[in-house]
């Protein structure tokens, strides 16, 4: 309804809001409360990381991936790692192979968890946030004591990775992962059942199957509209088929669903970790790399179940000992392209909803 | 609108628990033995073979050795720029002679850019701690990594990687 | 007029209540405050880019037609504040007057109800 | 003495709540940008309000806050939201020369009117109740709720009507 | 009861107002169901108000201010007299019953609920003007009467006939209300009141005849010449000459709507509308005020006997001069309505003669065989679907329940014994005679036998013999046959509510004292009008009874039947001596009035135009320029009143 | 405190608001205008039922009537307006002046 | 004991009455001050924090420093704002905040409290004051932000302002005055003791549009910081904010002793001093308040107006009702 035409106007969202998690712009034009027209512009954080590529050696590219979805990098690492040791046709030892499972789901659960805490914050909600940062800063202090940093690990080397265990890690992994599989219900209470926020995010920027396909959706995003799509099944890599784990879909489609499947895929992803740090093997942890890595000429694409969806390496290499062109698949940046559409026509307090929901990280955007 | 309430009683039990807020200044999280900080230069063991320069994917590391009259290089500068430095570590795993470490400091704010050009002398001196000199430091950390190497040994466990 | 002394009261309050803020604002402030005004500080905050178009456009109907509702059902509580106080006295005619009263004025509000004038889009 | 008047409280209260008013009007009169207007008006309303409680209408003059101070200078200002456009201003006012006959016609209205109250010899008793010990809430409501029954009842059919018109007329586009 | 006498006109009104929001809305069933319950109800509640005005006499008239003239004020209101109670019960009865009868008679019709509109209207109006208690509340009914007479004879309006014959009705009887309109201002000057009583007997009493025991019209006529605080008459008039006057401007009122001689062409022409309204028009309604409103004026007639003799004898050569015109007649709903007038002259004769209560009496037996007849030529009208009766024929066997009916009002209109009609006409005949009018005597008794011979030749055209036409007549529905049955039985048995051995009516309506004059019983002249129907059905049944002797006798007949054939020429009359010179006057004044009071007006006109126009520039639309003005206006209202008030 | 200097604030605030109603151009103010009329007449009919022959409450109750009406005719009024400003993109007395439209 | 309410007008009383109110004045500032160090410890300790520690002991010094920060903050008035309305906006908002307090009964010998007849009445009608400054604040600034936070905090409050003068409809129909401290004693005499417990409804629907009102969460629309920044005072710094937030605690505080005036026996209470009865009570709905803040995420427009009017009203006006026919009955 709008039955009086009141002035359109152009707001700014970003790139200095609270609301857009970095520095995202999103330039809409607003009808009193609704939006007419969304136009996200990107591009603020833009380093050229595959530019950058080009003139790195292999082991050298391995910091910058870091940086792209800051929130899930050990992923990113791995996606590289995979990527050159699939060029390479190389074994990595089974230690190895346990121990980047054990951090890649534990890092998908942090980045599962931070997104939980801001996207209420988003929503209102103060203190989810607190309690999810509360929880990731467990896993990130596993990730320090492993590979020394707290945020860009670099922990994962072509053929393997960089350190093994410290002693009593794998306990403390343990011991970890049983405490938050319990403490996963506290959420379903604290949030979950929450009436109020049922409202917000209930049938609100629904995506349909068709458009989730057609826009080239993947990861926690697609499987909303219920297609089960997640590469670890689908495409497996890695040792993933040896463990026994679900993979949560939605039904609707909408902001519950995207929300409700992070959590549940933090169970997942617990339980995965829960079943390798039983079976952890003794071993090499890396396998026999060169001193320096040459791949040999050709066109190679791995793509990995990242935090936020397919995560794709896409390497043409001449044979030197740096890539000849290195394209990333960012997942965020793909979905992101869903957001005009989901945007138009709803309200001001929609935007954020969906804008969280839609689960974006500037760093692999603009990357 | 039970919900409403299982929330407010999870907000209300949590009032209890014990809090997790470091007093940060006062207290600091004790960071772990590979914490990746600022980097320590040991002048003494590089063999200026350039290694790290090459390796450092932004190129923060500039180095220059003179040859020296028993024909090896010693080292002259050695400067980092830490406005650029990713703290990645490359450079440490590819030091032949462990020449550059990384300590536990992270603190490296400054009022200006210039501060954070880092040169031998500061790098040197970094992080010393409550060691007086750098080989008290070295011989603490090696009895350190003895222990650990012990420790491992004891897990079963091969040291691995450039340890 | 003992009554009155209420009422001077509570306007002892309007003339402190103005006076706190004249006070801090425009004899205190001007003491304790720099003022540096410049292009950018003054400039209208927009995420951090330059404002696109004014602000003050022409607004969306929704919200007046909720003052509209609003204006009607504030003078329906107005008469409902005399009745409520003298209830006890008026017995049961005064029960089925306001009876009356408050289902002409349902009548309204499910008139507005089944418009669609409660919902915001 | 003062305007022929005792200076009391009271009469001080008044013209302090009758400068209020009328700097207030005239002010509205002036004003050319809107939203000062509703202001303006608010300062209006406000005063009246204190002219009731001055007269010891406590009641009316709550209302008189309650909806015309709080509900309807936020209709007006709705509406001139609405209304508007970027450009803030009202629109110019009637020629002058109409403002001007416009004034006359009032000043002549008001002389007389003021005329015609000092020539008049008015009835004088004050009220005699006192709101302390029989609040005027209990007056009023016995007067409206059995004097003034079918009024009253009256009263919510035309807001009844009101909120129905203005919602048919307010989106008739629908 | 008396109390809810109101309610009795205003249920039909309801039922119009109803129909005129949702009548096009509702079903034919929920249209008919409104109309007669509304009008049934009234019915009911009339009964009762009739049986309590028996019982306990009349009640006093309510009145309620209306409009204050000065001095004068002229209020409205409704009183219950025995007069008015009886008229209730019989034009609500006679309503009811053609309300109902429509049903079937209209069934289909595309302005069904239109129709029964002005039907509730019609009721509504005669019932108002009937219970009204003064004058000029009367005449705003009168006038409503003729309105709605107008909208449903020319409710076929499609029918160039039904609208000539519309307009025709409308125009005649305007010429009666004229004389009724000037005699009602006359009565108002003399009097300075509209109400019946005070004008009859200087106060408001509930009903003359219960305290003026003998004479109340000597007491009326002392009353306007001589009682105290009566004003002088107007225009200096001597008492008598103003009775007189005044009597006979009321009655040409009555002649117009009661279509008297000469203005009783409108009448037959007004057959053109639908059959249930000509109905309700001769039975109950419109044509009944006329005679109601002599006999409501009654106590001014007897105080001018010469008034009264004019009654009378318009009333008698009506009666033979319509009987005259019925016998040739070749439409079955003309003859009906010659008989008509021809009875509604019997009536005036009663009441020219003084016999009020037989004048009443006829009223209603008439109404009541009068609408049996009318309905029962509407369902053979319905049945074979033409008024010429050359073309019916045989339908005894076909609508054996119509042939009944038909016959019982036949026979009650003839005046055979002891069918209703026998009882009222041979009132009226010997009121004639004893009061030595043996002239008017023999015209009604001429007359008579015209009525019994055209009627029953009706019956033999339409009942008797082989059915002439190609289709295939049969009975109407239930809404047509009840209606029917009952009046039939009222036709048949009316006639013993007053019986000259039980008087009823007459008491009633004289409420034991006399009103006008009460003749006494007379056996002889009671066989000798029996005797006079009885030769007149006979006559009919050997002209009729065998084909081709009517013809014959309307040959030897030659001159006298055109004359009667063409209804005397009547219309042709009054085109030539009326109409033409009217016309020719008309348009020498026409010429007059184009060219110099035309050119007067437009002069005038033309001036306020361009007046108008320079003015137009003030009037903008801006209501804020209104706003201005007013405030000078009041500014200026308010110096001249602080001026007046001594303030400045 | 007397009766006269209550009703002469009626008379001019009245007098204010009769010229607003009468020069202003955008309707709503207009529309305050006549709201401001309205409060006139409460001040009198408050300052009767304090002051006067026989004060009785009966001024108040209807000062509050009149509150009420003021609401209600300021929602209709205000809707009218819109219904106006949707045909004619305006809010101007001077555009107003079609009888129908 | 000195009561100004029973004393002739003079000059002494007027002096003693403004001591009252500067007495109050000085108390709300404190109490508000507190309010904010209470309202940080309250939501740090519910969410696994510690709170307020660092400005004197315990922290206890925080919000002074915090104020103190905000008086010598710089004053920016945007160079595109009404500059008039730009400065009006905070003490509009704020007086009547401040007004509204005159009429709370304290304590038992209600010496800071008018004694007002119409006393629920006038906190109704001052209260709706506080929309204008909001909206004034928010066409002032000339700020996007700030105009979509003024016109949705005008359009929440006036649609919660109807359910919240309707749930206390309940109380005056039990008590028979508008006059707060004649609420109070009734309950003390009343048959079901406090209100809260006849008034169950309407104190719950009182709480909803309390907190509606004070646009707190999870009615914060206008302020959702996510969203809209800071709602209508975005553009505002320095003292004229403070001035926003003042107004803002000095209604929760108002609003808080409101519901316990109203439905929890006022300053009523056993053993303890009256005033102490009265500010355990206020502070536990104070608390209230801020748990509620932990707790909750915010809702949506949308739902926040349908749930004023499709709700909250029909059930206030089914109280009202109710109430009505179980006091005919009993």
């Amino acid at each position: 309804m709008c039955a009086l035409r009141s002035e359109e106007m152009i707001l700014n969202v970003g790139p200095q809001h609270p609301s857009t998690h970095g520095v995202f712009r999103l330039v809409v034009t607003i009808d009193g409360e609704q939006i007419v027209d969304a136009d996200p512009v990107v591009g603020y954080l833009h380093r050229g990381t595959e530019k950058l590529a080009e003139d790195l050696q292999y082991v050298q590219i391995i910091p910058y991936t870091d940086r792209l979805d800051y929130v899930a990098s050990m992923l990113n690492n791995y996606a590289l790692c995979h990527t050159v040791e699939y060029a390479l046709d190389l074994e990595v030892p089974a230690r190895a192979e346990y121990l980047r499972i054990i951090v890649m789901e534990l890092q998908r659960v942090a980045s599962h968890l931070l997104f939980l805490g801001t996207y209420l914050l988003d929503l209102g909600a103060m203190s989810p946030f607190l309690y999810a940062f509360q929880e990731r800063e467990q896993i990130i202090m596993l990730f320090n004591e492993i590979c020394g940093a707290r945020l860009t690990y670099n922990y994962m080397r072509v053929g393997g990775v960089q350190w093994d265990a410290p002693p009593g890690w794998i306990e403390k992994v343990r011991d970890f992962t049983a405490q938050m599989q319990k403490k996963v219900p506290m959420y379903h209470q604290l949030v979950t059942g929450n009436e109020i926020f049922l409202n917000r995010v209930r049938g609100i920027g629904v995506i349909s199957q068709e458009d989730g396909i057609a826009y080239a959706m993947s990861g926690i995003n697609l499987r909303s509209t219920g297609f089960n799509w997640d590469l670890r099944k689908n495409r497996p890599y890695s040792i993933y088929d040896q463990f026994e784990w679900a993979v949560p879909v939605g039904k609707n489609g909408d902001c519950f669903d995207r929300y409700f499947i992070h959590l549940q895929e933090i169970e997942q992803s617990l339980n995965i970790v829960a079943q390798a740090v039983e079976r952890v093997p003794d071993g090499p942890i890396i396998g026999k790399v060169p001193k320096l890595v040459r791949v040999p000429a050709g066109e190679y694409y791995r793509g990995i179940e990242g935090a936020r969806g397919e995560l794709g390496v896409y390497l043409v290499s001449d044979g030197k000992d740096k890539p000849y062109r290195l394209k990333l698949r960012r997942p965020s940046f793909v979905n992101l392209q869903i957001l005009r559409k989901l945007l138009i026509g709803q309200s001001m307090a929609n935007l954020i909803a969906i804008l969280g929901a839609v689960d974006i990280v500037l760093g692999e955007v603009d990357a | 609108m039970f919900g409403i309430f299982k929330g407010l009683g999870v907000t209300f039990g949590q009032m209890t628990k014990k809090k997790v807020t470091l007093q940060y200044p006062d207290v600091r999280i004790n960071m772990p033995e590979r914490y990746r900080g600022i980097h320590q230069f040991i002048p003494e063991l590089c063999i200026v073979c350039n290694q790290c320069a090459r390796i450092c994917p932004t190129d923060c590391i500039s180095l220059s050795g003179t040859r020296n009259e028993d024909k090896k290089l010693r080292i002259d500068t050695y400067d980092i720029n830490f406005e650029i430095c990713i703290l990645c570590d490359l450079c440490v795993e590819v030091c032949p002679t462990e020449a550059i470490l990384m300590t536990p400091r992270f603190e490296l704010a400054s009022y200006t850019r210039d501060e954070l050009y880092k040169d031998m002398e500061w790098l040197y001196g970094n992080h010393l701690g409550e060691f007086g000199s750098h080989e008290q430091a070295m011989a603490a950390q090696a009895a350190r990594e003895a222990e650990h190497a012990a420790a491992a040994a004891a897990n079963g466990v091969e040291p691995g990687g450039d340890s | 007029m003992l009554y009155a002394n209420a009422f001077i009261f509570t306007v002892l309050f309007l003339v402190v209540g103005m006076a706190l803020p004249i006070g801090a604002l425009a004899v205190l402030g001007p003491l304790l405050r720099p003022n540096r005004p410049s292009a950018g500080k003054t400039a209208t905050y927009e995420s951090g880019v330059e404002p696109v178009g004014d602000a003050r456009a022409r607004y969306n109907v929704r919200y007046y037609l909720y003052a509209l509702l609003f204006v009607v059902f504030d003078v329906e509580i107005l008469f409902l504040y005399p009745w409520a106080v003298e209830y006890h006295h008026l017995g049961l005619f005064g029960f089925t007057e306001m009876i009356v009263f408050i289902v002409l004025l349902t009548v309204g509000l499910i008139y507005a109800w089944r418009k669609k004038v409660l919902e915001w889009n | 003495m003062f305007f022929g008047m005792p200076l009391t409280g009271q009469t001080v209260s008044f013209f302090l709540l009758a400068l209020l008013i009328i700097a207030s009007g005239v002010m509205l009169m002036t004003l050319t940008k809107v939203m000062h207007m509703a202001v303006a008006l608010a300062g209006v309303f406000l005063g009246v309000a204190g002219i009731f409680i001055l007269l010891g209408a406590d009641f009316v003059g709550m209302a008189q806050i309650l909806v015309y101070a709080g509900a309807i200078t936020i209709l007006m200002v709705f509406a001139l939201m609405l209304t508007q456009k970027g450009d803030d201003t009202e629109s110019p006012e009637a020629s002058t020369g109409r403002s001007l006959l416009t004034l006359l016609g009032v000043v002549v209205f008001t002389g007389i009117m003021l005329l015609v109250l000092r020539g008049t010899t008015w009835p004088y008793s004050q009220s005699a109740v006192d709101p302390y010990t029989q609040p005027t809430v209990v007056l009023i409501a016995q007067s409206l709720y059995h004097t003034y029954t079918i009024p009253f009842e009256l009263l919510s059919l035309i807001l009844t009507a009101a909120l129905v018109g203005s919602v048919v007329i307010a989106r008739k586009e629908d | 009861m008396t109390g809810l006498a109101w309610l009795v006109p205003v249920l039909p009104l309801a039922a119009y107002v109803l129909l005129l929001i949702g009548g096009r809305r509702l079903a034919e069933g929920a249209v008919t169901s409104i109309a007669v319950l509304a009008v049934a109800a009234s019915f009911v509640i009339s009964l009762a108000i009739m049986i309590q005005v028996a019982l306990h006499g009349p009640q006093p008239a309510v009145t309620f201010p209306w409009l204050v003239l000065g001095s004068a004020t002229i209020s409205f209101g409704f009183e219950v007299t025995s007069l008015n109670a009886m008229m209730l019960v019989m034009v609500s009865f006679v309503s009811a019953l053609v309300l109902l009868f429509s049903r079937g008679y209209m069934r289909g019709d595309a302005r069904f609920a239109r129709f029964y509109q002005y039907l509730s209207l019609f009721v509504f109006a005669m019932l108002g003007l009937v219970i009204t208690s003064n004058l000029l509340e009367f005449y705003i009914f009168w006038e409503l009467v003729g309105v709605c007479s107008y909208l449903l004879v020319g409710f076929w309006y499609f029918k160039p006939e039904a609208a000539a014959a519309a307009k025709k009705a409308f125009i005649v009887t305007r010429i009666g209300d004229v004389g009724l309109f000037v005699g009602m201002i006359l009565l108002y000057l003399g009097f300075h009141t509209m109400n019946f009583d005070t004008i009859f007997y200087g106060q408001a009493v509930s009903s003359p005849y219960t305290m003026a025991h003998g004479a109340p019209a000597l007491l009326f006529a002392a009353h306007a010449l001589t009682g105290p605080g009566i004003h002088a008459l107007p225009y200096g008039l001597a008492p008598a000459a103003f009775v007189t006057l005044t009597a006979l401007l009321v009655f040409v009122g009555a002649v117009g709507k009661s279509a008297q001689f000469p203005l009783h062409v409108w009448l037959p022409d007004a057959m053109e509308g639908p059959t249930p309204v000509s109905a309700l028009i001769h039975a109950a309604t419109m044509v009944a005020a006329g005679v109601y409103l002599v006999a409501r004026m009654f106590p001014l007639f007897q105080a001018s006997p010469a008034a009264s003799d004019v009654v009378a004898i318009v009333g008698g050569f009506t009666a033979i001069l319509a009987a005259l015109i019925g016998l040739t007649q070749h439409d079955i709903k003309r003859v009906i309505a010659y008989s008509t007038v021809s009875q509604l002259g019997y009536m005036m004769l009663a009441l020219g003669v003084g016999a009020y209560v037989s004048g009443i009496f006829h009223l209603m037996t008439h109404a009541f065989f009068k609408a049996l007849l009318f309905l029962t030529a509407g369902s053979v009208i319905h049945a074979v679907e033409t008024q010429d009766l050359f073309e019916m024929g045989g339908l005894r066997k076909l609508m054996p329940l119509t042939n009944a009916a038909f016959l019982a009002g036949a026979l009650a209109l003839s005046g055979i014994p002891p069918f209703a009609g026998f009882w009222s006409k041979d009132e009226i005949l010997s009121a004639a005679f004893s009061s030595g009018n043996y002239v008017l005597y023999a015209v009604g008794l001429i007359a008579a036998f015209c009525t019994a011979f055209y009627i029953f030749r009706v019956y033999f055209l339409t009942f008797g013999g082989e059915y002439k036409g190609d289709r295939h007549p049969h009975e109407g529905g239930l809404a047509m046959t009840i209606p029917l049955t009952a009046l039939a039985v009222m036709a048949t048995v009316a006639g013993f509510f007053n019986t000259p051995w039980a008087p009823w009516i007459a008491n009633f309506l004289q409420d034991r004292g006399a009103v006008g004059y009460d003749p006494a019983v007379n056996w002889g002249l009671m066989v000798v009008s029996a005797v006079v129907g009885l030769a007149g059905i006979g006559l009919a049944y050997y002209a009729y009874g065998a084909p081709g002797r009517a013809q014959r006798m309307a040959q030897k007949s030659g001159f006298l039947y055109t004359l009667s054939f063409n209804k005397f020429y009547f219309d042709e009359l009054y085109d030539r001596i009326v109409t033409r010179p009217i016309r020719a006057i008309a348009e020498a004044l026409g010429f007059v009035d184009r060219w110099i009071i035309d050119g007067l007006v437009r002069l005038v006109s033309g001036g306020v135009y361009t007046g108008g126009a320079g003015l137009r520039y003030g009037n903008t639309g801006q209501i804020q320029t209104y706003g201005l003005v007013t405030l000078f206006g009041v500014a200026v209202l308010l110096i001249i009143a602080a001026g007046i008030g001594g303030v400045l | 405190m007397a009766l006269q200097p209550f009703l002469a604030l009626g008379a001019i605030l009245f007098a204010i608001g009769a010229y607003g109603a009468l020069t202003k151009r955008n309707l709503i103010i207009v529309l305050i205008s006549l709201e401001m009329m309205l409060n006139a007449a409460n001040i009198n009919l408050v300052a009767f039922s304090h002051f006067g022959k026989t004060p009785h409450v009966a001024g108040q109750v209807f000062a509050l009537f009149i509150i009420a009406l003021g609401a209600a005719e300021v929602a209709v009024g205000l809707g009218i307006l819109l219904a106006f400003f949707r045909m004619r993109n305006s809010a101007d007395v001077k555009d107003a002046s079609a009888m129908k439209w | 004991m000195f009561s100004w309410q029973a004393t002739p007008l003079r000059p002494l009383t007027l002096l003693g009455m403004l001591i009252g109110v500067v007495v109050v004045l000085a108390l709300v500032l404190g109490i508000v001050t507190y309010l904010i160090y209470f309202e940080r410890k309250v939501i740090g300790w519910m969410q696994g924090r510690i709170g307020p520690n660092r400005v004197g002991p315990l922290g206890l010094l925080q919000s002074v420093a915090d104020v103190l920060k905000l008086l010598i903050k710089e004053d920016i008035i945007p160079a595109n704002a009404d500059r008039a309305l730009f400065l009006l906006a905070p003490v509009i908002a704020f007086v009547p905040s401040f007004m509204v307090l005159a009429v709370i009964p304290y304590t038992a010998s209600h010496i800071f409290t008018a004694n007002l007849n119409v006393g629920l009445l006038y906190y109704i009608a001052l209260s709706s004051l506080t929309i204008l400054g909001i909206v004034m604040a928010g066409w002032a600034s000339n700020n996007k932000y700030s105009l979509l936070g003024g016109m949705r905090s005008a359009a929440q409050m006036i649609s919660y302002e109807i359910p919240l003068g309707l749930s206390v409809l309940g109380v005056v129909m039990l008590a028979g005055s508008l006059n707060l401290v004649t609420i109070v004693q009734h309950q003390a005499t009343d048959r079901f003791g406090w209100y809260i417990i006849p008034q169950i409804i309407g104190f719950v629907v009182f709480m909803i549009a309390a907190l509606a009102e004070l646009n707190r969460t999870p009615f914060d629309l206008p302020e959702a910081e996510s969203e809209l920044v800071a709602g209508y005072f975005t553009e505002y710094s320095g003292f004229r904010f403070a001035f926003f937030m003042l107004s803002e605690y000095v209604y929760v505080f108002a609003i808080s002793a409101l519901a316990t005036t109203l439905f929890l026996g006022g300053w009523a209470g056993p053993f303890l001093p009256s005033w102490l009865w009265f500010a355990i009570k206020t502070s536990a709905i104070i608390f209230f308040l801020f748990w509620v803040r932990a707790t909750m995420p915010r809702m949506r427009g949308d739902q926040l107006m349908s749930f004023a009017w499709k709700v909250l009203i029909p059930v206030a006006l089914f109280n009202v009702v109710l109430t009505g026919a179980l006091s005919l009955i009993g």
